[in-house]
């Protein structure tokens, strides 16, 4: 008797929602599944709203990032919503859940490029997701401007494509040349970096600066995404007797630093990549002392250009706000920018792709523009920690 | 329910599948370009699950690793076609083929073992194509993927977006259903599921387990192939974090919940998973936890997946043991009128 | 230093193993036990780690209080576990479970994803920083904790299981369900109460992992488990001490695989040798019994 | 009298344990070749070993002339060997019918292309199987069961699904380990005659059995294992009377005892 009432039960829920769903499916207008973030003040200046579409992976193993996303881009519409808007327009921002997985990226892409009321299009975090759903952008002729996708391939795609995450070929080079060369001015450095489209790039650019400012790479070490034991490739650098470590990753800093520390070891240490976060400094803790970091700005409380963003960010994801997400916010008012400068022509897909062209930012990141490809230039500071705290120890432009 | 259902098929079998072709060669025309996509991606796992409804619902062969049969496919067509220059047409079949090779050499120590080992074994060896694709950069790109692999050309038309590329998914799944029917109902298909229902048995009875294990992956693993090399042309990027192990459970949960060792199982599974995640959409980041909820009420309610039959070895003892008393009361009263 | 830099890998490795043979052990109990194996084992390893830096964060750094935390926190997901994964499908065919732990783990880790936060979070030296010297041989004071909490619960297992009626009981489960019942043995408690220990053993090396690591997060589990999965199929999936030894025996292989290569090639090793192994030896390190089949 | 299957000197050693010790055993064309013994005799192990479960240790097992021990099982089942379970081995998810068409597969040669193409190969085959699988469930008189699931059916019936299936192979030798086991009587009966009736159709079987009335009333020729050893073969009557058997079955104090009667 139970048992036929929970299969009832079942049968009716599992019914309901293939019907739900079919007419979801059915229907092109889509509103009814997303999250809709609908941030209009009306007042009587506002021209009507624009819609950007949000893909990110709000869950699956990129979470972190995809909520990071959600939260910063939220942020950025509220500031320019509550401004008056972008020349008057309100935004809104339409988020959808990619779950890291490319397939279901390009397939919301394509959703996103269908609804004519997107103008354009924010994501996604990787690089594989972007550079899958670079054709069809392409193809609908539509902006993906993608915060973090750092595979040199994929800006060069499309005049579509955009992507904030500065361009190795810039950055790399200047870590180790001037970074690591002449800044810290060490003879002899090992390298460790992730073994994606990203590091290796990177590693390929670092490792030309290093040879011009005559820096000798002892070890140069790659290792999987998913790796959790560094202890091995420590050791094995450890064996170098190398002066100074150069890690390149993201999410992977912290572990690093802290299984070094660990190990007894204590070099000099250099990374690139994560950004100068206060999820970092959490992460090490003492740790982290004397760590050279290179990034455009340091998103902490103590920061009084970032202080707002921080405290923003904290009241909604209820954690410190990473790099990414401060990108993330950046393509908002970039976005935002280039809509102003359209002026009083139509807002169109068209013309925010060639105002995005032009449009440089000069946020509390630093200025932020993009190269004839669209890949992101940004400026870079050279910062340190010290006693928990990052201090600046070169400003933008040191060469 | 099903029984109607299946009574009104039996009786109008023909209209049914006109209505059916006609609404499926039409779908395009009223399908959003969108949704089209979806209805691409539920076409993928349908042939996905099928090559691996093969090997572990027809064959009894517990498989995690389907993911890495897919890999091999779909790099194998982005390498013959973007390094050789190779058509895409001409392409397909050897990506199969190869994917089939790789079948058989993960067979050979499969063939000794059963159960959770070989499960593992499968697992390992996922892993491994995923890794050699990772890493083996001359080649296959390594982390950098392969891009710019393009739709081809039948006819002077260019299969290029969903719209247009369905066509080609769903001219491989009708041939996968086909070739599969076909193949279930002949001697191969026999002796696969009696080598799944008591390996013991069917070697007495002359039946070769080695060659038929062997044939098994490689059947199986040849779909799989194909449908990772039809999907990177409509991907037109790959890279090897299209290929990890969750994709292979994804595969797998999708294939029971349709239900194993039967025809209709994978399309059904397929289409309720993705229609399932997409639809939940709504409820956010909690999307995925009603999902997997939904799979483990699934579990305890239908085991043998929604289509498949509770009398089957795969449903578990249980349901089994009811239709075994039924049954004994219909030899019973036949013998009283014997 | 040549042979420095080699002592120095294998203890790596050697310590790496260790975690990976206590998440081994928890799975050949479960597989031994209740009869079914399960992919829970990397969610229940969160599980554990997060229960410890919850108390961590509440009570200091008391590495008796986290291990305590951590392991009922992952014996009452132990309980959940064998309620909706295994009870009922004991005797039905091993897939169904299977799938039930495969949805559970996706269950418990987008439950993780927004209960605990999906960022990582810092572990930060609950052992401060120490090198230990023996002759050659340096191992940090985190390694050696790490090894003596694992060498000490294994053996106290071991004990457990071979002196104590209850360590009987289980293993009379493990070896015949039908004969155990007749001896009077409860045999669904025995097999949830066999579930739950390997269950706290995945849960205790959450939390090693974390204070070795130093951060948790809430997909950390995901590598580790296939790791453990591996090393108890190494040890033919039921035996206790045979499991660990293949937990071992991978990160030593995997650690000093690194040193001749790089540690891309980490899995390519790991896996490599498990493919090997049970190609040659399809029970691993098992001896296969002289009986009748 | 062509000898049809031989045993010569075959032993099996698992570890220790001397499960069959240097049987030797002949079974002529046409016989009924029953095959007794206490529990634990080695019978069912002697039957694995003809049938390619196991190989021997010592001896070889020829099937007219040829040797067939050391084969793989299905190999030698192409040879012209079928034989039934002990604890019935049938497909029980699948009907009986498609449990007698698997039988078919030795004497059938489609393949994955055949399958796919319905070629030739495929349409003779499956018309073959169509056909003669009814007509052994005709002669089995299970035809009414066709479409039943085999694990459905009661125990009789499923030994007997099993025995058609065996035959589906078109054997030379028919191997049946403890047909009777479980049945009623009225069941052993019925099996007895429709034994006999496959006699007369000219099938070789060789039965082990533990029913001493149904080995007595249907074997023409018995062979006694115990320990593993042969201790005695003949036909029904010699063994009947035989003193080792006798001992072997009631225990040397009884027959002690009598003699002293």
């Amino acid at each position: 008797m139970k048992k036929n009432f929970v299969k009832k039960v079942t049968a009716v829920l599992l019914a309901g929602t293939m019907v739900a769903s079919l007419v979801a499916c059915g229907s092109t207008s889509e509103s009814g599944n997303s999250a809709t973030e609908t941030t209009a003040v009306v007042d009587g200046t506002s021209k009507g709203t624009i819609k950007l579409g949000l893909v990110a992976p709000l869950t699956g193993v990129h979470a972190e990032y995809g909520q990071g996303f959600q939260a910063a881009t939220k942020i950025a519409a509220d500031e320019i919503n509550a401004a008056g808007g972008a020349n008057g327009y309100q935004l809104e921002i339409e988020v959808k859940d990619s779950a890291a997985d490319p397939k279901t990226s390009a397939d919301i892409v394509t959703q996103f490029c269908e609804d004519k009321d997107i103008k354009a299009i924010i994501g996604d975090f990787t690089s594989s997701a972007c550079m899958a759903d670079a054709p069809i952008v392409d193809q609908y002729q539509t902006v993906l401007l993608s915060p973090t996708a750092s595979n040199p391939d994929y800006a060069p795609m499309s005049e579509y494509c955009f992507s904030v995450m500065y361009n190795q070929s810039n950055m790399a080079p200047w870590v180790g040349k001037s970074v690591i060369g002449k800044y810290m001015g060490v003879k002899s450095v090992a390298v460790m970096y992730l073994n994606t489209d990203w590091g290796i790039s990177t590693n390929e650019y670092l490792l030309k600066g290093l040879e011009e400012a005559g820096v000798e790479v002892l070890a140069d070490e790659t290792y999987e995404e998913n790796e959790t034991d560094f202890s091995s490739v420590i050791a094995k650098l450890k064996a170098s007797n190398a002066e100074a470590v150069c890690i390149l990753d993201q999410g992977n800093v912290p572990t690093i630093i802290n299984q070094i520390k660990s190990s007894g070891w204590n070099p000099l240490l250099v990374t690139q990549g994560p950004g100068a976060s206060q999820q970092l400094l959490n992460l090490c803790g003492e740790n982290a002392e004397d760590l050279i970091i290179t990034d455009s700005s340091y998103i902490t409380e103590d920061n009084p250009a970032t202080k707002d963003f921080y405290q923003k960010f904290y009241a909604i994801n209820q954690c410190a706000p990473t790099d990414h997400s401060l990108c993330a916010y950046n393509t908002v008012q970039m976005l935002a920018k280039a809509i102003v400068s359209i002026g009083d022509g139509e807002v169109t897909r068209e013309s925010i792709k060639d105002a995005l062209k032009t449009t440089s930012y000069d946020g509390m990141a630093g200025t932020v523009q993009f190269d004839e490809n669209g890949g992101g230039v940004r400026q870079f500071l050279i910062l340190g920690v010290e006693d928990g705290k990052y201090v600046v120890k070169e400003d933008y432009g040191f060469e | 329910m099903m029984d109607k259902l299946k009574g009104f098929y039996v009786k109008n079998k023909i209209p049914v599948w006109v209505v059916l072709m006609v609404l499926l060669v039409t779908m395009p025309l009223y399908v959003s370009a969108g949704n089209m996509r979806i209805v691409c991606r539920i076409m993928l796992y349908i042939i996905l699950a099928g090559g691996l409804n093969v090997i572990s619902g027809y064959c009894g062969q517990l498989c995690f690793g389907i993911a890495g049969f897919y890999c091999v496919g779909s790099y194998v067509q982005a390498i013959l076609m973007k390094t050789y220059n190779v058509s895409y047409w001409l392409a397909l079949l050897p990506s199969g083929i190869v994917a089939a090779l790789i079948g058989a050499v993960v067979a050979l120590p499969a063939l000794r073992m059963k159960g959770i080992f070989l499960g593992m074994i499968t697992i390992g060896f996922s892993e491994l194509m995923r890794l050699i694709a990772l890493n083996w950069t001359p080649v296959t790109g390594g982390a950098m993927g392969f891009k710019g692999i393009m739709a081809p050309t039948f006819f002077g038309i260019k299969m290029g977006g969903a719209s247009k590329y369905y066509y080609i998914f769903l001219f491989v799944v009708i041939a996968y259903m086909f070739c599969t029917n076909r193949v279930i109902k002949s001697r191969v298909g026999r002796a696969w599921m009696s080598i799944r229902e008591d390996e013991l048995a069917a070697r007495s009875l002359g039946v070769d387990a080695k060659k038929y294990k062997i044939l098994n992956f490689m059947y199986g693993s040849f779909w799989a192939g194909i449908a990772g090399a039809i999907f990177v042309a409509y991907s037109t990027y790959v890279d090897s974090t299209y290929f990890t192990l969750d994709e292979g459970f994804n595969v797998l949960g999708m294939l029971i919940i349709g239900g194993q060792g039967t025809l209709v199982g994978p399309i059904v599974g397929s289409f309720v998973a993705q229609v399932l995640t997409e639809s939940l959409r709504f409820i956010n980041v909690w999307r995925y936890v009603v999902y997997a909820a939904l799979i483990i009420l699934m579990m305890w309610v239908r085991p043998q997946g929604l289509i498949g039959a509770s009398g089957s070895i795969l449903a578990g003892s249980k349901a089994g043991k009811k239709k075994t008393k039924k049954a004994e009361k219909i030899v019973k009263s036949e013998g009283k009128e014997a | 230093m040549l042979s420095q830099y080699i002592i120095s890998q294998v203890v790596n490795g050697l310590c790496q193993g260790f975690i990976y043979a206590l998440i081994a052990l928890g799975f050949a109990v479960i597989v031994g036990i209740v009869g079914l194996a399960t992919f829970t084992h990397g969610e229940i390893i969160m599980i554990g780690a997060y229960a410890s830096y919850y108390i961590f964060l509440a009570c200091g750094h008391n590495l008796i209080l986290g291990l305590l935390a951590s392991f009922s926190a992952s014996w009452i997901v132990g309980i959940i576990i064998y309620k909706l994964c295994y009870e009922r499908f004991l005797e039905a065919p091993e897939h169904i479970s299977l799938i039930c732990t495969i949805g559970f783990s996706m269950l418990l880790k987008n439950l993780a994803q927004i209960v605990f936060g999906a960022e990582k979070k810092p572990m930060l030296n609950v052992i401060e920083n120490q090198i230990y010297k023996f002759g050659p041989v340096e191992i940090s004071k985190v390694q050696f904790v790490i090894m003596g909490t694992v060498i000490v619960l294994s053996t106290t297992m071991m004990i457990i299981f071979n002196k104590t009626k209850w360590g009987i009981a289980l293993r009379s489960v493990s070896q015949n369900r039908e004969a155990a019942a007749l001896v009077g043995i409860n045999v669904k408690q025995t097999s949830m109460i066999g579930n739950c220990i390997g269950c706290a053993m995945a849960g205790v090396a959450g939390m090693l992992i974390g204070i070795y690591y130093q951060s948790i997060s809430p997909t950390m589990g995901a590598t580790l488990s296939m790791k453990a999965f591996s090393a108890a199929t190494l040890g033919g999936l039921t035996s206790v001490p045979l499991s660990s030894l293949g937990g071992v025996v991978l990160g030593l292989i995997e650690n000093l695989g690194i040193s001749i290569s790089t540690a891309s090639f980490r899995d390519v090793f790991s896996f490599g040798f498990l493919i090997i192994m049970l190609i040659f030896k399809p029970t691993g390190f098992v001896k296969r019994k002289g009986a009748r089949p | 009298m062509a000898a049809l299957l031989e045993a010569k000197g075959v032993s099996k050693i698992f570890g220790g344990l001397v499960a069959v010790d240097n049987v030797d055993m002949t079974v002529n064309k046409g016989d009924i070749f029953g095959i007794i013994g206490p529990n634990g005799a080695g019978k069912t192990t002697f039957f694995n070993i003809c049938t390619g479960f196991y190989t021997p240790s010592q001896g070889a097992i020829y099937l007219e002339g040829q040797k067939i021990s050391g084969l793989p099982c299905d190999q030698i089942a192409k040879k012209g060997i079928a034989r039934t379970f002990q604890n019935i081995q049938l497909f029980k998810y699948m009907s009986v019918l498609d449990n007698v068409k698997i039988g078919f597969h030795i004497n059938t040669r489609t393949n994955l292309f055949d399958a796919i193409v319905h070629s030739k190969t495929y349409k003779n085959d499956e018309k073959i199987i169509k056909e003669k699988g009814y007509a052994i469930l005709e002669e089995v008189g299970l035809s009414k069961y066709a479409d039943t699931m085999a694990g459905n059916l009661p125990y009789g019936v499923q030994r007997k699904v099993e025995i058609a299936r065996a035959l589906a192979l078109e054997p030379k030798i028919l191997l049946l380990d403890e047909p009777a086991a479980g049945m009623n009587p009225n069941e052993t009966d019925s099996l007895m005659q429709f034994m006999l009736m496959l006699k007369e159709k000219g099938h070789t079987i060789t039965v082990i059995e533990h029913d001493m009335k149904f080995v007595m009333n249907s074997c023409n020729h018995i062979l006694v294992l115990n320990f593993g050893q042969k201790i005695c073969e003949g036909t029904p009557d010699a063994v009947k009377n035989n003193e080792q058997v006798k001992e072997a079955y009631f225990g040397k104090g009884i027959i002690a005892a009598r003699g002293t009667n």
